[in-house]
């Protein structure tokens, strides 16, 4: 009996000792996982850190050289002359042109005032770390190095960093070129790569037969879903661009454009590119749809394409959608091949078709981290975070999708 | 027509300034509201700020087409403009080679290189700030800096006997070009660019690339490194690098004009008579380029053409038109 | 064992020589069975018999496996329904099946109903048939008022007899069913089994069942089927249910209707 | 006995000679049916199209780069230095510094990601995991981009705190390798996961009922028999990392260096392509016949490594019934 | 119900009102039980009436599934597993458990049967223990030649006869079987029946079967469990096999028994 007085196991010295292991490598694996969650907090920590902070605002023309009263105090015809003085003929009937200065309100006019003849630009930008804690020190070293200069607290987020398109002047540019250009992509990228890799997913499951052609399909998508992305690159310059220059770039519709440089050749290899991604989740949604639902189907006499059209299909959507938007994601960061294809680094106007030339968020991003001015580096930071929402925007929309549809079917 | 710019006519060198007035040529005045259509330009790196500038206001003052412009190099943007004809503008930190313009002959239609003067680089050489012993160097100093040196003792004793750090320019700018000709190929006397090319090649710790940025990070990120590239990089990064002058020559708008730098060199943009034919932005904006770029060529960080040069360029574009 | 029956009523469906394989493995061999009309018969045996393998072969249910193939024939009112020009979306449109698991379709009761319809491309207004074919199930009563509710809100047994219904929609001769009532509860398979009897007046029932004591209840013949020592399934013995239960001819078959194992 | 049946039975039914079908069951040609299975099976062969595409024109332009008397294959794999405008064509600088990021990046990932993936599937709650999962996806979903300019701006002035600014240059190998691993850990840790969750509940109930401990069921149990699944995770984790541009691109150098010193700067063949293809040089160069060579390169290795995760998974699956 | 025989021996293991919820689910109730030593006790009854999650109580196997507690006491030797401190390795070290499918590690024979032996802490040579047990589970003869082979390699009955080994290598007092027999065919079956027997010379054997044959052919005690109304499981009889068969007290033992339902 007395053995089993023991049932705690203290007594048993090797009992304890496994025990011990056993939390040792439990705190070993637990702070894995949170390594792994820190290390994505430093990250988006890190760039929202660059993406606000103080600034250093030096203008162009001081104010008291343009009137000797403070703007506001201007009545609109003086300020519509110091408009007039100060502007080039050009840009004065341009700005006329948006919006006739005299429909413009007083307010408005010193906006506008500040912004085409005072310009200030940023001379100087810190970090919202730096910003925080050495607050004072900023607006010291600032006080002596730039007189004429204030500081002020920065978003480089913003809405109108969101509505404008590019400038070489990082305070002036903003990303809806590159938005829209993304956008554009991706649809062409979902136009062509949803129903070919669904399609491809239908056969592979539900048609092939294993025979050696199905076979090497198959294996040949597993391949090519390992396949660096910047060898998609170098098939899409090959191909998209070199070899179907004429017709990527809409040639043969006369544009007159030459060379492939386009959005339709960028969705094309990013179609490519995450077609084995889409087909395998496709194949694993339409897997995942039970037997019994195609067996109840044929059991009363349906065709195959009947089977699949009315009951394989809508079961594996949800799959399939969140595969696809998974996919999708994959697509709007991908850099490297848009380098490949040739996306542009300056571009003003949003694309207007397929035959656009283009440039995308990540492209953008990569840009201006090149670029030597820091604030360029802000508004990476700003642009990335962009992207970031945009991207989370897609998850939680596939999140939703796949419930919506889910809760249909039960 | 007669047709301008001869590549062996091109001068590879800043012109000395001529004080003497020039008759000023006048371009008609264009209304960029009134121009439709795109504009594609493609090339240099140090040209590219300036062409970005430049669309800016071309686009503030009223334009609604669409301007796009990519920085991949002078070479590269010779390569899109020659070869593959995809662009209306090249922007070139250095003259087209005859190669270039052989393979423009070969487009069809056929285009004939049109060169028009906008400004003047000087190509600055910079070191870290915390160097202190380099301030000044010889074109001879220069080439074995980045040749054959592989501590900086190596070039002069009293220097510290650390490895030379060098980051220079891609091997398709026309930077690195200009840098190989003017540093090793001439002073050295060497019969072809290549040769002087593969001297800098070889040298150890080199860092290349088109991306001026890397050249700016990576000088400022190494005690003992140094670099070259346009003055407007180095301009937009003064706190950051220490400039250093050249034979007693510090880069600066005088020495630049004057040519008594080394390295100034022109900066060119080019197009072709039959494309500012066809397309009337393109042309309007060359002549909008040429009417406005002294007023934004500081800012970006490079220096006025002379008033010849740039009157040059303007007739080129007048007879272009023709 | 089946003799004056089978003397009188030529037929429905019956197997000669069949064989059935999964790739190599013979999973069913040497089966002789003659399905009689308007009765109800039962497949017992232990598990891995190959009994709902057999079962399957009868509506050409098995074409889905990869690599089962079928030797031997089947003929469905005389006709091999293995023939190369035969339709096994016909085959299968004349011989319903009902399955284990109750499955109806992710979607309302009277599309559950109605589908096997359409696809037929019946056309028009649908409730009649659909009505018909519940009432048929005996289920008609319990979800009459609610038609438009998901096939997936009933219970096990309702299910069950909804894809019952759903199987008589389309006009089948014969319904296969493969052990329809494991996954319910004694109530649910008691209503079936009496749904069962009824249908029996107008369909060939074949059912797949583990439990003796429903093949004893329900059926009017037994065949019981067991593995050789080949792994392959054989059928051992076949007739009429009384005798099969009273009076087994195979040692076999009494050691396992006297639960000696299984 | 059952001969008997069917004996007595065979010889009383009348067997009709089934000349002709009857309607009843009578094949019908189902024109759209075979049109959607000719059309679905193009969608399927579009992949072999693509894989036929990558070949192809790596193959020519490679054959291009080849037919360059000044490049030898002997040299391509020897020489230590990689400077195709002026006529050196080794390519192990670049495949040292592939193989150094590689290395680091592994480093991190694979032990990182398979200890998270083990907490995830052996003690996380079910909770805890459908909140810590998703985060962890979140990471695998950021933009290479991203990363590399994390690289730049936040691990590699990181680095050179702790080492030193003398000893650590502004781009080295060590910060882009750390970074991804970083990028790479979600995606081992997912797929290990998915692999752990994979073992039947029945062996680690089976552990467990000989009394043994969490860990021991976790480590010598669950692991061996998810080893598949985890092998081939790891290898896709290092074909991800041997193609992985951006980070490398923008924070590992950009001037090939023969050197094992992470420290210092070098250029990967994926950093080197897409330096190259950003338009600094021109068609028909050496240069950009050289990232074809290259691509096709990486293309072979990342095909060898598919293969071979293929074949470790097939002899370490097990199958549970 | 257990009469002399309990009162004689103290019962080795036992459960005194003992309910086991799953999460606000009562999937047990009420239960007392005490199972005597060195005797086969089997545990019948329908799907679902909360057999596997008894006989998982009495290892504390229930641990691994969230949110399921116990109330109520099992006490083995006397102590209640459930207190506070003791350790539930220790307990399933005395409490060896054998599954519904067989699950030998994806490992060797001899590893598989070493396993258990390793993690305690046994060094050194460990072919003697491990031969011991499989001569123990009857397996011996049969794999002593491939010890290396993997332990999947077996067929079901063997993998099932390995994982019997497995589980007396550790040695332990108790060993609890949840449906043995279910995935074997009916040769294996009655293998592993006979070696019930054999070991319950050494062990306390308590085994969970769907099989009423079974359990009249091979146990000691029987006890008989249905669902309540509110679907919580109850023990409904509990005594000797040769009485519940031959003369169930309760009408529910006497209708499952005798095939009326299940
Ligand atoms: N898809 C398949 N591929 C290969 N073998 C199969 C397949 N389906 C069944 N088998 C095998 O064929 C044999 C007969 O299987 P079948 O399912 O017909 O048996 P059953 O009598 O219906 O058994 P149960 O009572 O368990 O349903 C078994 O040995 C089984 O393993
Ligand atoms: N992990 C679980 N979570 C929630 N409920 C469970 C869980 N496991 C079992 N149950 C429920 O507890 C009840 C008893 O289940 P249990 O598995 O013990 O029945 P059983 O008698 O062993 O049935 P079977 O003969 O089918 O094995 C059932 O209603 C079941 O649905
Ligand atoms: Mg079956
Ligand atoms: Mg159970
Ligand atoms: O970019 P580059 O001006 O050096 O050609």
């Amino acid at each position: 009996m007395n053995e089993y007085t023991d049932l705690a196991g203290e007594s048993n010295t090797n009992l304890q000792k496994r025990h011990r292991d056993s939390k040792i490598w439990r705190t070993i694996f637990y702070a894995s996982t949170a390594a792994a969650i820190i290390i994505l907090a430093i990250l988006i920590l890190s760039i929202v850190n660059q993406a606000f902070g103080l600034v250093v605002l030096k203008n162009t023309v001081e104010p008291e050289k343009i009137s000797s009263v403070p703007l506001e105090q201007l009545s609109s015809q003086d300020l519509i002359k110091i408009l007039k003085k100060n502007l080039t003929s050009n840009r004065y009937k341009t700005i006329d042109r948006d919006m006739p200065f005299t429909a413009r309100s007083q307010a408005d006019l010193v906006d506008l005032v500040i912004a085409e003849v005072v310009k200030p630009t940023v001379v100087d930008s810190y970090h919202l770390d730096v910003s925080i804690l050495h607050r004072n020190e900023i607006m010291a070293r600032a006080a002596e190095k730039y007189p004429n200069g204030h500081v002020e607290f920065h978003s480089w987020l913003n809405p109108e960093f969101i509505t404008r398109s590019m400038s070489s002047t990082p305070e002036l540019a903003g990303v809806r070129t590159a938005i829209f250009g993304s956008l554009w992509i991706i649809l062409i990228t979902v136009l062509v790569a949803f129903p070919t890799g669904v399609g491809a997913a239908i056969y592979l499951e539900e048609y092939a037969a294993s025979n050696r052609i199905n076979k090497i399909i198959q294996t040949n998508i597993d391949n090519l879903a390992g396949v660096p992305s910047i060898i998609y690159g170098i098939l899409g310059l090959a191909i998209f661009v070199r070899g179907l220059g004429y017709f990527t770039g809409g040639g043969f519709l006369g544009s007159g454009e030459t060379g492939g440089r386009t959005i339709l050749s960028a969705g094309l290899t990013m179609a490519l590119l995450i077609l084995p991604i889409l087909i395998i989740n496709a194949q694993e949604a339409i897997r995942a749809v039970p037997r019994s639902l195609r067996e109840a189907s044929y059991g009363l006499g349906a065709t195959k394409w009947q089977t699949i059209w009315h009951h394989v299909l809508p079961s594996a959507l949800p799959g399939i959608l969140t595969g696809t938007i998974l996919a999708i994601s994959r697509a709007i960061g991908e850099t490297a091949p848009l380098i490949l294809v040739g996306a542009s680094s300056f571009i003003n106007r949003d694309p207007s078709s397929v035959f656009s030339r283009f440039t995308a968020l990540p492209i953008q991003i990569y840009n201006w981290t090149t670029r030597p001015q820091d604030e360029f580096r802000n508004i990476a930071a700003a642009a990335i975070l962009v992207l970031l929402v945009l991207l989370l925007s897609l998850n939680a929309f596939a999140i939703l999708m796949r419930n919506r549809f889910t809760r249909r079917i039960s | 027509s007669p047709v301008f710019a001869a590549p062996a006519a091109e001068p590879t060198k800043a012109a000395e300034p001529t004080k003497a007035a020039v008759k000023e040529v006048e371009l008609p005045e264009v209304d960029p509201s009134k121009l439709k259509g795109d504009i594609y330009s493609a090339g240099s790196s140090t040209v590219g700020p300036l062409s970005e500038a430049i669309q800016e206001l071309f686009v503030q003052d009223g334009y609604t087409g669409e301007i796009k412009n990519d920085i991949i190099g002078t070479g590269g943007g010779f390569e899109r403009f020659c070869k593959t004809g995809e662009t209306d503008i090249a922007n070139a930190s250095r003259g087209i080679k005859d190669e270039e313009k052989a393979n423009c002959a070969k487009l069809n239609p056929a285009r004939n290189p049109i060169a028009f003067r906008v400004g003047t680089d000087a190509i600055t050489i910079v070191v870290n700030k915390k160097n202190d012993f380099l301030k000044n160097v010889t074109t001879e100093e220069l080439g074995k800096i980045f040749t054959t040196a592989e501590k900086w003792s190596d070039v002069n004793p009293k220097w510290p006997a650390q490895p030379i750090k060098r980051f220079t320019p891609g091997t398709d700018s026309g930077t690195f070009d200009f840098f190989a000709e003017f540093v090793i190929q001439k002073p050295q006397k060497l019969a072809k660019l290549d040769d002087a090319k593969k001297l800098l090649l070889n040298a150890k710790n080199t860092q290349a690339s088109e991306d001026d940025n890397v050249l700016v990070q990576g000088v400022e990120g190494d005690q003992y490194a140094i670099g070259y590239f346009g003055f407007a990089y180095y301009q937009q990064q003064q706190d950051r690098l220490n400039a250093i002058s050249i034979n007693d020559i510090a880069p600066s708008f005088e020495t630049a004009e004057s040519g008594k730098y080394l390295l100034s060199r022109p900066l060119f943009i080019y197009s072709d008579a039959a494309i500012l034919k066809a397309k009337p932005q393109v042309a309007g904006f060359i002549n909008y380029y040429l009417t406005n770029v002294d007023k934004v060529i500081d800012k970006v960080g490079y220096f006025p053409a002379s008033d010849e040069a740039l009157n040059a360029s303007k007739q080129a574009l007048l007879d272009a038109l023709k | 064992m089946i003799d004056h029956q089978t003397q009188t009523k030529p037929p429905i469906i019956s197997a000669e020589d069949l064989c059935i394989f999964y790739g190599n493995f013979r999973a069913v061999k040497n089966v002789d069975m003659k399905i009689v009309p308007n009765q109800i018969t039962a497949i017992i045996g232990p598990s891995g018999c190959g009994k709902s393998t057999v079962l399957r072969s009868f509506n050409r249910m098995n074409d889905f496996i990869p690599n089962c193939h079928v030797t031997g024939k089947i003929t469905f009112h005389g006709h091999n329904i293995y023939d190369e020009d035969v339709d096994p979306v016909q085959v299968r449109q004349k011989i319903g099946m009902v399955f284990q698991k109750p499955n109806p379709f992710p979607k309302s009761i009277f599309d559950n109903v109605a589908w096997g319809l359409k696809i037929n491309g019946m056309k028009g207004d649908l409730s009649e048939p659909v009505e018909q074919a519940l009432k048929q199930a005996a289920l008609w009563d319990e979800v009459k008022d609610h038609l438009k509710k998901s096939g997936l809100s009933l219970s096990g047994g309702q299910q069950q007899r909804l894809c019952i219904a759903r199987a008589l929609a389309v006009k089948p001769d014969i319904i296969l069913m493969d052990e329809p009532c494991s996954a319910l509860d004694p109530i649910a398979t008691l209503k079936i089994e009496d749904l069962m009897r009824e249908l029996s007046k107008d369909y060939t029932i074949i059912i797949v069942t583990h439990n003796m004591q429903q093949a004893a209840r329900a059926s009017d013949y037994t065949a019981f089927f067991t593995m050789d020592s080949d792994r392959a399934g054989v059928m051992v013995e076949y007739g009429e249910t009384s005798h099969i239960f009273t009076n087994p001819q195979d040692k076999r078959t009494e050691d396992y209707i006297t639960g000696r194992y299984g | 006995m059952r001969e008997q049946i069917m004996n007595h039975t065979l010889s009383t039914v009348q067997i009709k000679p089934a000349s002709r079908v009857p309607e009843f069951l009578r094949k019908k040609k189902r024109w759209n049916e075979i049109l959607i299975q000719g059309f679905l099976f193009f969608c399927g062969f579009v992949s072999i199209l693509t894989t036929i595409g990558i070949v192809f024109e790596l193959g020519k332009e490679s054959l291009l780069f080849f037919a360059n008397p000044d490049v030898s294959l002997l040299e391509f794999f020897t020489n230590t230095r990689w400077q195709p405008s002026i006529g050196e064509f080794g390519i192990l600088p670049l495949a040292t510094s592939t193989l150094l990021t590689t290395l680091i990046a592994m480093i991190v990932a694979l032990p990182v990601g398979l200890s998270a993936a083990i907490f995830l599937s052996e003690y996380a709650s079910s909770k805890a995991r459908s909140v810590l999962k998703p985060i962890l996806e979140i990471l695998a979903g950021v933009p290479t981009v991203v990363y590399g300019y994390f690289a730049l701006t936040f691990m590699t002035p990181v680095l050179r705190g702790i080492f030193g600014e003398q000893n650590v240059e502004i781009y080295n190998t060590l910060s882009a390798g750390l970074v991804m691993g970083i990028m790479i850990l979600p995606l081992v840790s997912s797929m290990s996961e998915d692999a752990l969750t994979a073992v039947p509940r029945s062996l680690r109930e089976a552990a467990y009922g000989l009394g043994s401990t969490r860990l021991e069921t976790a480590v010598q149990i669950v692991v061996p028999a998810a080893l598949s699944g985890i092998i081939a995770a790891f290898i896709i984790a290092i074909s991800r990392a041997i193609g992985e541009t951006m980070i490398v691109a923008i924070a590992a150098g950009s001037g090939s260096n023969f050197t094992f010193n992470p420290f210092k700067a070098a250029e990967t063949m994926t950093g080197y392509i897409a330096r190259i293809s950003g338009g600094d040089v021109g068609y028909d160069t050496p240069d950009y016949n050289s990232i074809f060579a290259i691509g096709l390169v990486l293309f072979l290795v990342t095909l060898g490594l598919n293969i071979l995760s293929r074949r470790l998974s097939a002899k370490y699956r097990e199958v549970y019934e």
